[in-house]
């Protein structure tokens, strides 16, 4: 490559020495973020992950040129601003630090809605003035009251997908909601031949905590079920064993130091409420006692 | 409250609640009986459907147990 | 319940629980007397303080009763 | 409760509640066996369904006092 | 459930839950015995507090009857 | 619960639960295997229906003493 | 439920959930293993407290005994 300037060769056996050096190469998308969140990002990234911006060609090229199979496929992921990021780390944990290190940020005009935009009732820091206008003509349903501009109801003003208009986007930074998120986009992860696109990465926590509560709800239920005696089951067996004597006891109205205040309040309360219907028909069939 | 403890009784073994019968449970109880309140009794439990009237307790408690959840 | 019921009934009437009062009540109400059941009954509530064991369901007993008023 | 769990355990086992068996398993776990709650027990139990009498809610027995909470 | 049954027996009777004692007890009961359960349950009663567990029910059982007081 | 996770498990993968598959997974777990309690987990597993057993709620056994509180 | 099933497993044998163990235990399970899925459990369980988690699971199963009453 004579035409190549050296600079661009460097770059790229740079690009190839860290491709082959870490076990995880991601492709991420840098565009919109400011310069200083950048900064911030490469900070908290310092320890566990490699950030390397460079040309597309250039980044193309060290894929391509990489002995590891499958890798070049990457190269399906650049958009934007494309940056390429190194780690050891498993592409999940990448992406997960990823993802909860991004920022809300305003909202662009021409930029796409990641999900509904919503407005929500209530007051603003409005004061009456043109702004009403500007609100009504967004489509966002505002009115006067008691010296405030107030938005009457919940308002769905750019739907997840749709493109952001230049009004509305100024709207919303004036209404404080910033809908967009800035950080580090992800858009795939290579590990050993495998790609790992955003939508597999996107790990569920919800999910797993409710699966994790699932699977010891299941194990107690079979262990106590089953009657497989351990050191979280025993406790509910017994619990059940007595529970069952109980049951059997009081059923049975079988005395003992156990039942014996139980079925003693249970006939007295019987004896209360039956009293209590009779004194309803007739107050002299009851004894004073009773005439509460 | 003998003498709705005596109703009860009887219910429970399935005799009529007649006075005779009230009276004579009452006596071997050793209850002074009270004819008047014999009669008012009887009458009283005429329209009353007495194992209902004991099964409200339950349920009327149960509520408050719930409640106390 | 006809068991505790007698019980209550003696305790009520301010007689003694014992085997021979036991019976008689149950007999005068035409039950069936177990003579086992009767020494378990008495047995049982040797050591209890009937009154007690009363008053501290009266809280829960006056509910009902002022539910069904 | 040692006559219950004896008559629980009898029943589990599918053995029949009887004097003797109720009386052997009492022996053989260490208790004194008093005869006439044995008897008591035996008698109670006669007329029980004791599986449907593990598994209905005491509720009843035990709501009116429950209910005080 | 023929081995909690004994062993809620034994404590009951304070009678330690030992391997022969559990046996014997299922044995008198004319319960198959299985030694590895047997083991087993010991093992597990060894982190329980039987008593603790056995309050968490019965107490709830007869909680309310002293909170009406 | 290790014994539980790991019939869990064979069960889920469609395995036999057999003393052989049960120690293998406890081992690759790093769990000390005990063998009485391998025994009495697959004779406690025998009769039951695992799929029924783990969605069957077991804190409902408790429940009816435990309502009263 | 199989990864979380070994996740549990390990957990309770006090071993760590790395790739390579949930790996070992799944195999010894007779799982066919998917990578990405064993990456994906490991950072799901990263930020869950599984110890906190069974907790929770036991006071919420205790709840809905109560609320059975």
């Amino acid at each position: 490559m004579p035409h190549v300037a050296e600079w661009k060769k460097d770059e790229v056996a740079n690009l190839k020495d860290l491709i082959n050096s870490y076990e995880v190469v991601g492709m991420a998308n840098l565009a919109d973020i400011p310069a200083p969140q950048l900064q911030q990002m490469r900070r908290t990234l310092k320890d566990s992950a490699t950030l390397k911006m460079s040309r597309k060609t250039l980044m193309s090229l060290a894929l391509n040129d990489s002995e590891k199979a499958q890798i070049e496929n990457l190269e399906d992921y650049m958009e934007g601003q494309p940056a390429l990021i190194f780690t050891n780390m498993n592409p999940f944990k990448l992406y997960k630090i990823l993802e909860s290190s991004k920022t809300p940020a305003p909202a662009k005009a021409g930029s796409i809605a990641p999900e509904d935009i919503i407005v929500p009732k209530g007051d603003t820091a409005f004061k009456p003035g043109p702004v009403l206008g500007e609100l009504q003509k967004a489509g966002i349903p505002a009115k006067i009251e008691k010296g405030k501009i107030v938005i009457t109801n919940d308002k769905v003003i750019v739907e997840a997908g749709e493109v952001i208009p230049r009004d509305v986007a100024s709207i919303l930074t004036r209404l404080e909601i910033f809908p967009l998120e800035v950080g580090i986009d992800l858009r795939a992860a290579y590990e050993a031949e495998t790609i790992y696109t955003s939508d597999l990465l996107t790990v569920d926590e919800e999910k797993t905590l409710a699966d994790v509560q699932k699977a010891f709800t299941q194990a107690l239920n079979l262990s106590v079920e089953a009657v497989i005696f351990n050191k979280e089951s025993t406790p509910l067996i017994i619990q059940k064993a007595v529970s069952q004597s109980l049951n059997l006891a009081l059923n049975a109205e079988i005395l003992n130091e156990k039942t014996r205040d139980v079925l003693l309040a249970k006939a007295y309360a019987q004896m209360l409420a039956l009293a209590s219907e009779v004194s309803a028909k007739d107050e002299n069939a009851v004894d004073d006692e009773l005439k509460e | 409250m003998e003498y709705i403890y005596t109703a009860m009784l009887l219910h429970t073994t399935g005799q009529e609640i007649s006075e005779e019968n009230v009276k004579k449970v009452l006596e071997a109880a050793g209850a002074e009986v009270d004819e008047a309140r014999v009669k008012a009794l009887i009458a009283a439990l005429e329209d009353v459907d007495i194992e209902e009237a004991m099964e409200k307790t339950a349920v009327a408690a149960a509520a408050p147990v719930a409640a106390a959840a």
